[in-house]
């Protein structure tokens, strides 16, 4: 006989006009691993959120093992046995990482007070099976890197000892060999009886470890399968209701006299950056690689201005390029502009209307004798909604009511508006569906073409490889290799990534044990 | 830009009405135009500071060096006019008391944009180093403290003895306000940065010079308000601007803006100013003892805000 | 025994007792004055008095030592810094206490080092040293008598009296108003209070509020800020009526201009120089009583005229109380605001 | 890191302090300087906890008027009295923090807003309780309180010692105490991971009531009396006091010591002016100076900060 470990029944979820669920029903049979599939904007998040107790739903009732919830807050389903790795990070960075993982519920000495001693050590165990061990238990959370931050989310999600671990979209930061040791990890939990449900826009990870799948599209669900009983085109369909063609753009071989328009020599900055060399030309797309907290951000963040520079020049378009903050890299007549990596506190301003959070970059642009010009921004504004097909209700609603994928797209239309010869692109892509990131990358592609010069950085090998003329791998805040043609594929990134030489010692994720 | 009024707006609105309707009953003599210019007039000074202060608000920084701004303008504007220097002369007077603000104000960006420092900190420190500059400066110097004519005139002059010069100095100070806040760069920059400095910064909004506008402003109202209370009083003197500060900041808040900054419109400021006005004068005819006006005045504004907050809160 | 001086260092009432405590010595002195808030303008004065005075050949001589500093208005700060004085020996400390009834521990102590301890304007009722008081309950009671007095002389009476309060939770206040409203029990005068916190600006608008809200007013009178009610009745175009006014050049020129009748009236700022003659008298072995009792500086609307009452060519906020007649005390403006 | 500033800004300027006095160090100087200094570093430790929550308390003025008057009614009589009288007086205080705390929390006032205008009632009742300055609080016991140990230990000091290292002690092995840090420094992220931030912040204020309370009691000591006028400079000093001892006002992170040791610096300042022989006249343009120059000492280390981003949280 099975359990159902979750039973959702005509659930149904409205945020003012956006209808993020209607009428879904599911049931999840303990012990497995459930995907849940969906466009940005489909409503998965919603849904998770509703699992867990923080958003009551409109309509319709949760039950997990048989136990109706309350959704007054996340102590009820955890008191089930439901824990949660969250999409937005929730940890606390000026809290220390063992506090973190024992936010809501630390272990307690005989009178109620925290007891720090088993704090610690049970904190040491936790943070040793996620391969966190070499982080000190006592280091602010906030001294982390997105990777360590990621992975202390899900140690966090795993030290409630769960019946039931919802992670979504805990691997979009982590690369291949800790997800590698998350899924196995997972498996073992699910040995012992763990249900989990898995929200993840990468494919490749549905497909590894994902007994069954739900694809949700416009707050519907649209169909559950056994995860091996559909093709990927097949359910990439399902997804976008619609054809997904090839997803990388097709490369032009740069013309050889194509001018370079920044060039850098010598630069070092912070601790982070040592000694970086590297000119870009007009037209290219120039990947910046790596592991995470390698230099990468501190580097682009340096050419925008926005660190201060310790040694070396840059240049751009030839004549030296000394911004002295983010204002006076998008003065110029060539400006260079940066689309920054968290769009949520770095990029939008989430309660601004989309149209101001468009226009922010470009305003001093758009006006005439001080004042702003209300009608070219209308246009203006109205243009980039067509071209990049963001999908809104109006202009004037709040960012915020975006999925993230159109959010990407508003922050994009900024940086566009503003017609720079410089486009540096933090990891554009993050936590964006298939169908949207195909789109994105057409723009860049096409922005190149028409003559910018791109800085673009992720880390997802696989990008890297799909979208870039030459790439540039960054170790401990140096340039350790540049690829380009033949050379640029993953086993050279991964290679150069690691700092290594002997090709052999890199685990192929193709040979790891896939639980099915 | 749909004219979207809220709900703290029309809360103070409503308390202005009733509060008139209050008083005209309890002190019929009070139902005439000239009380109400009357109430205008005083408002007006309040309204020219609040102007400076939501500024400042909108950015989520506070300026506490209001006070001593204002009084030093007087003193000053009061000083040069009487000190008999060449110069001197009606106009010259306020326009070095408006340079003073000015200045102060750069002071106090310098301190909040280069220097980083807290602006509720770094503003209650130039606000003692203005007190003690005045107290230097009357005590060694012992200036002469008398209006000019032209400031009597600003401070209490009717036109066609019926409307206060204040009133309409207060309408211009808000004019352009309004269109800097509405019709400049500037002013979506400031809502910018009040919604988030961070974000801001890395969209390449000028943020330096954002700051330096708002400080700018907010010393030059100051000392709009130093002016005027000089003239209204018929001289400058010691202290003059220190009652002032907490009307014109609650004023700013009870009309809606965020002290946390990006968010509040200068209707909601004007509202504030009026409801302020109306409730001290209404405690001070009441001849209520100070423990009882404070905690009415205090409630009130507590009053106010639930009521605007919890409604919006309900939306949800 | 006979007391020292009696004109000017007169016993409060006829049960204060001589000074105690303090122990003649040999001069010169070491004297140190502890303000509680600088930034108004009596207090200003009332430093510049006090140096002034120190700087008068005859104090010069037997001055070793006059530092004075401003604690601001914390209570905690101003005992601190009178117990430094007395810790470092000083022969006198000499404050406006910014609490009358905090410094009896502090007295104790400095008795027992051997420091006299001198209150005045914002005094302690304590025993055990030496109070240079002025009655702010007689300033106010005499504002008042003025006003009926004249209302008397012009055959009004009856009619509403304005009488704009100080800054309440003060002992003082409490005092004037008391004593204000004394002198109209009985008669058929009706006393309206506002709260003008005895400064300029905030007298200035109640003033014009009550003038709104009650129409006419037989007589007006300020605790102090009287400026601001002046020009609050001028601008209201209010008739002159007998006002109770405190002695600030401002003030007095105002009314003198525009024909008010009333009196001048208020506690110098030169008080500061009596608390230093009355330290240094105490030390050369002058009897004292304990608690002296200054006469209020006055004068009446017969005697507002340049150059007496006011002077034209002074800052609005010069006190024109320079000094004590009784005490031989006496300022010439040049003393108080030479640069 | 912001600590040590702290402490070094108060080293030096006692250390000015104690040079420029004619008797140097004594005990006496040591007991009125620290005593002095007691009710201002109370009222920072009371500023410390809204703070950390991201938040302000301007009511803390208007708390320590409210019990210091309330403390000259209550804290007389037999020793019973004595104590129960205490008790009162801090459970007043207590109580005030909790309804601004509902406010903020509940009523969602924003901080600052809130804290001014209950301050405003506080201060009201203040003057309902104390009209004018008077009262009594037992001499003996406040002679104890006021009092030094071996000649070298004030009494105040050992006491603020005491009370700050328990609070603290308490505040960093309760769940209570990690949502008032988590509450300035990612409220949303407590929420998601099932923190209950609301009755944190309700705690700041309470414990920032109590704390003023505290200041309100110990000025009742060093007066023997109430007055309900007295609470006046400690709102915006406490502030002060905090900044300058490195205490963030941006919220999430810092310590007790920051307030501590900012209070006692602060006061040194002004003990400074003793016996600098400075005309007084020019005395409060000096402490003006003095404090801005230590406001932009504390923050120096945003501006050497070659990651400019850092300054824009
Ligand atoms: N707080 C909110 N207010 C208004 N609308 C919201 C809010 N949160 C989500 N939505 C809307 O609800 C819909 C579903 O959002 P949800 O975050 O669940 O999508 P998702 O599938 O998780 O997308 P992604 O892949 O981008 O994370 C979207 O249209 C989104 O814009
Ligand atoms: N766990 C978290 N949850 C929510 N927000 C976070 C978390 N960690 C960091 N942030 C936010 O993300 C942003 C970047 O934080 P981070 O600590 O990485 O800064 P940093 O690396 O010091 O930044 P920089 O390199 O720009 O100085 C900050 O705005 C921070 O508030
Ligand atoms: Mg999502
Ligand atoms: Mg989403």
């Amino acid at each position: 006989m099975t359990v159902n470990a979750i039973r959702l029944r005509g659930i149904g979820k409205s945020y003012g006009p956006t209808r993020a669920l209607s009428d879904v029903s599911l049931d999840i049979e303990a012990g497995t691993v459930h995907a849940v599939l969906g466009e940005n904007g489909a409503g998965k998040s919603t849904l998770i959120k509703i699992l867990t107790g923080v958003l009551a739903p409109d309509t319709g009732t949760v039950d997990l093992f048989d136990e109706r919830l309350d959704h007054d807050g996340p102590q009820a389903a955890e008191r089930l046995g439901l824990a949660t790795v969250f999409q937005e990070l929730s940890l606390v960075p000026h809290l220390s990482v063992e506090d973190n993982l024992f936010l809501s519920k630390p272990p307690r000495s005989k009178f109620g007070w925290i007891d720090l001693r088993r704090q610690r050590a049970e904190s040491r165990r936790w943070l040793d099976l996620v391969g966190l061990g070499d982080v000190h238990p006592g280091t602010h959370a906030g001294q982390l890197s997105l990777t360590q931050k990621q992975l202390l989310e899900i140690a966090k999600g795993f030290a409630k000892t769960p019946r039931i671990l919802l992670l979504d979209e805990a691997t979009a930061s982590l690369p291949g060999n800790d997800v590698d040791r998350l899924f196995k990890i997972i498996a073992d939990a699910r040995r012992e009886g763990l249900t989990v449900i898995y929200i993840s826009h990468r494919m490749s990870e549905i497909e590894r470890i994902a007994d069954r799948c739900s694809v949700l599209r416009n707050g519907q669900l649209i169909e559950t399968f056994p995860t091996h009983s559909r093709s990927h085109d097949e359910i990439c369909r399902m997804l976008a209701g619609r054809e997904i063609s090839q997803v990388f753009p097709p490369r032009h071989s740069l013309p050889t006299d194509a001018p370079v328009v920044l060039s850098v020599s010598g630069l070092s900055a912070v601790d982070k950056v040592k000694d970086i060399s590297f000119a870009v030309r007009r037209g290219e797309v120039l990947g910046i690689g790596g592991l995470e907290g390698q230099g990468q951000k501190e580097l682009l963040q340096t050419l925008y201005g926005a660190i201060r520079t310790a040694a070396g020049s840059v240049t751009l378009d030839g004549k030296p390029f000394n911004p002295t903050g983010p204002a006076a890299a998008i003065a110029g007549e060539r400006p260079v502009m940066l689309l920054p990596e968290d769009r949520k506190t770095e990029g939008l301003l989430l309660a601004e209307s989309i149209r101001d959070n468009m226009l922010l970059s470009v305003k001093g642009k758009l006006s005439r004798y001080g004042l702003r010009n209300q009608v070219a921004e209308v246009a203006r504004s109205g243009d980039m909604i067509r071209k990049l097909g963001i999908k809104i209700a109006s202009p004037e609603a709040p960012v915020s009511s975006l999925s993230g994928g159109n959010q990407q797209k508003v922050l994009l239309a900024r940086l566009l508006l503003n017609e720079p010869a410089v486009y540096i692109l933090m990891d554009p892509t993050r936590g964006i569906d298939v169908g949207t990131k195909q789109e994105i990358y057409a723009l860049i592609r096409d922005l190149a073409d028409r003559g910018a010069a791109v800085l673009f950085l992720t880390t997802d090998f696989e990008e890297l490889i799909g979208m870039c003329d030459r790439v540039l791998v960054l170790y401990g805040g140096a340039i350790t290799r540049e690829l380009e043609g033949e050379a640029l594929n993953e086993v050279n990134v991964m290679e150069a990534s690691l700092n290594m030489t002997r090709p052999e010692t890199i685990r192929n994720p193709a040979e790891m044990e896939i639980p099915t | 830009m749909a004219l979207r009024v809220e709900r703290s707006i029309w809360i103070a609105c409503l308390f202005v009405l009733a509060l008139t309707i209050v008083i005209g009953i309890t002190y019929p003599a009070t139902i005439s135009v000239n009380y109400y210019m009357q109430q205008l007039q005083i408002a007006a000074f309040v309204g020219v500071l609040a102007s400076g202060a939501m500024v400042v608000l909108l950015l989520g920084e506070i300026d506490l060096s209001m006070p001593w701004t204002a009084t030093a303008a007087g003193m000053l504007a009061c000083g040069a006019f009487s000190s008999g220097a060449a110069w001197a002369n009606d106009g010259t007077a306020i326009s070095a008391a408006l340079l003073l603000g000015l200045a102060i104000g750069g002071v106090n960006a310098f301190g909040v944009a280069i220097l980083r420092a807290p602006s509720m900190v770094w503003t209650l420190g130039v606000n003692a180093i203005l007190l003690g500059l005045t107290v230097v400066y009357a005590g060694g110097y012992s200036p002469q403290t008398n209006a000019s004519p032209l400031m009597r005139h600003l401070a209490v002059g009717r036109v066609f003895d019926v409307v206060p010069v204040a009133l309409l100095i207060w309408l211009f100070v808000g004019s352009v306000l309004v269109l800097v806040l509405r019709l400049t760069p500037l002013g979506a920059w400031i809502y910018a940065m009040g919604r988030s400095s961070r974000v801001a910064y890395l969209a390449g909004v000028p943020t330096r010079v954002v700051v330096l506008f708002a400080f700018l402003w907010a010393g030059l109202c100051s000392a709009v308000g130093g002016v005027l209370l000089s003239g209204y009083s018929g001289q400058a003197f010691q202290a003059m601007g220190d009652p002032m500060l907490l009307p014109s900041i609650a004023a700013v808040v009870v009309g809606g803006t965020k002290v946390t900054g990006g968010e509040g419109r200068y209707l909601g400021t004007v509202m504030g100013v009026l409801a302020l006005t109306l409730l001290s004068n209404v405690l001070s005819l009441m001849q209520a003892p100070e423990a009882l006006r404070l905690i009415i005045y205090g409630s009130t504004i507590i009053l106010m805000l639930l009521v605007s907050r919890r409604r919006s809160q309900a939306h949800h | 025994a006979e007391s020292y001086f009696p004109e000017c260092f007169a016993p409060w009432d006829a049960d204060t007792k001589q000074l105690s405590a303090v122990t003649p010595r040999e001069g010169p002195y070491r004297i140190a004055l502890v303000n509680g808030f600088a930034g108004n303008d009596w207090r200003i004065q009332m430093i510049r008095a006090a140096e002034s005075y120190v700087k008068r050949p005859e104090i010069a001589a037997k001055v070793k030592e006059f530092t004075a500093v401003s604690v601001g208005n914390d209570v905690a700060a101003q005992i601190a810094a009178i117990e430094n004085y007395v810790a470092a020996g000083y022969d006198a400390v000499l404050f406006i206490a910014v609490n009358p009834e905090a410094f009896d521990a502090v007295i104790d102590r400095a008795n027992q080092a051997g420091t006299l301890l001198v209150s005045f304007d914002n005094v302690v009722f304590n025993d055990n040293h030496l109070i240079v008081d002025i009655d702010h309950g007689e300033i106010a009671a005499k504002k008042a008598q003025a006003i009926l007095d004249e209302l008397k002389a012009t055959n009004i009476t009856e009619g509403k009296v304005l009488w704009v309060r100080g800054l309440q939770g003060n002992a003082t206040e409490k005092q004037q108003t008391e004593s204000f409203k004394k002198v109209f029990e009985g008669t058929s005068f009706e006393v309206v209070e506002v709260v003008g916190n005895w400064d300029v600006g905030t007298s200035q608008r109640v003033t014009a509020e009550a003038v709104a809200a009650h129409g006419k007013f037989v007589g007006v009178a300020n605790a102090y800020g009287s400026m601001g009610s002046i020009q609050a009745l001028l601008d209201a175009k209010h008739p002159a009526v007998p006002f109770g006014s405190d002695t600030m050049n401002g003030a007095v020129r105002m009314l003198a201009e525009n024909g008010f009748t009333g009196v001048a009236i208020g506690s110098s700022p030169s008080v500061s120089a009596v608390a230093i003659l009355a330290a240094l008298s105490s030390f050369e072995g002058k009897q004292m009583p304990q608690r002296i009792k200054l006469p209020p500086p006055s004068l009446p609307s017969t005697d507002w005229k340049d150059g007496i009452a006011y002077f034209s060519q002074l800052p609005a906020s010069f006190d024109t109380a320079t000094g004590f007649k009784e005490c031989n005390l006496l300022f010439t403006a040049d003393e108080l605001t030479a640069k | 890191m912001p600590v040590l500033l702290g402490a070094m800004v108060f080293v030096i300027v006692l250390a000015v302090y104690l040079a420029v006095h004619p008797r140097g160090i004594s005990s006496f100087v040591i007991q009125s300087y620290a005593n002095s200094a007691a009710p201002l570093a109370l009222a920072a430790l009371a500023q410390t906890f809204p703070v950390l929550t991201g938040g302000l308390d301007l009511s803390v003025g208007g708390m320590v008027a409210l019990t210091n008057a309330l403390a000259s009614e209550l804290v007389h009589g037999s020793p019973l009295e004595i104590a129960s009288g205490v008790l009162i007086v801090l459970s007043v205080g207590a109580l005030c923090g909790a309804l601004n705390g509902a406010l903020i929390v509940y009523g969602r006032l924003q901080p600052i807003i809130g804290t001014l205008a209950t301050g405003a009632v506080f201060s009201g009742l203040a003057l309902f309780i104390r009209p004018f300055p008077g009262g009594e609080v037992d001499a003996g016991f406040a002679y104890a309180m006021t009092s030094i140990l071996f000649g070298v230990l004030p009494v105040s000091t050992l006491m603020i010692a005491i009370i700050a290292a328990c609070t603290w002690a308490a505040i960093s092995r309760a769940s209570l105490g990690r949502g008032i840090f988590a509450a300035g420094s990612a409220p949303q992220a407590a929420r998601l991971s099932g923190l209950r931030i609301e009755r944190s912040i309700i705690a700041a204020y309470v414990l920032s009531g109590l704390f003023s309370a505290f200041a309100g009691l110990y000025l009742g000591f060093q007066t023997l009396s109430g007055d309900a006028t007295i609470g006046a400079p400690y709102t915006i000093n406490s502030i002060a006091a905090i900044v300058i001892g490195g205490l963030s006002l941006r919220g999430g992170a810092g310590s007790p010591l920051s307030a501590i040791f900012g209070a006692y610096a602060l006061r040194a300042i002004s003990a400074v002016l003793l016996f600098t022989g400075a005309p007084p006249l020019a005395q409060p343009l000096f402490e003006g100076m003095v404090l801005v120059t230590a406001v932009a000492a504390a923050s120096i280390a945003l501006v050497r900060d070659p990651n400019r981003l850092r300054a824009y949280q």
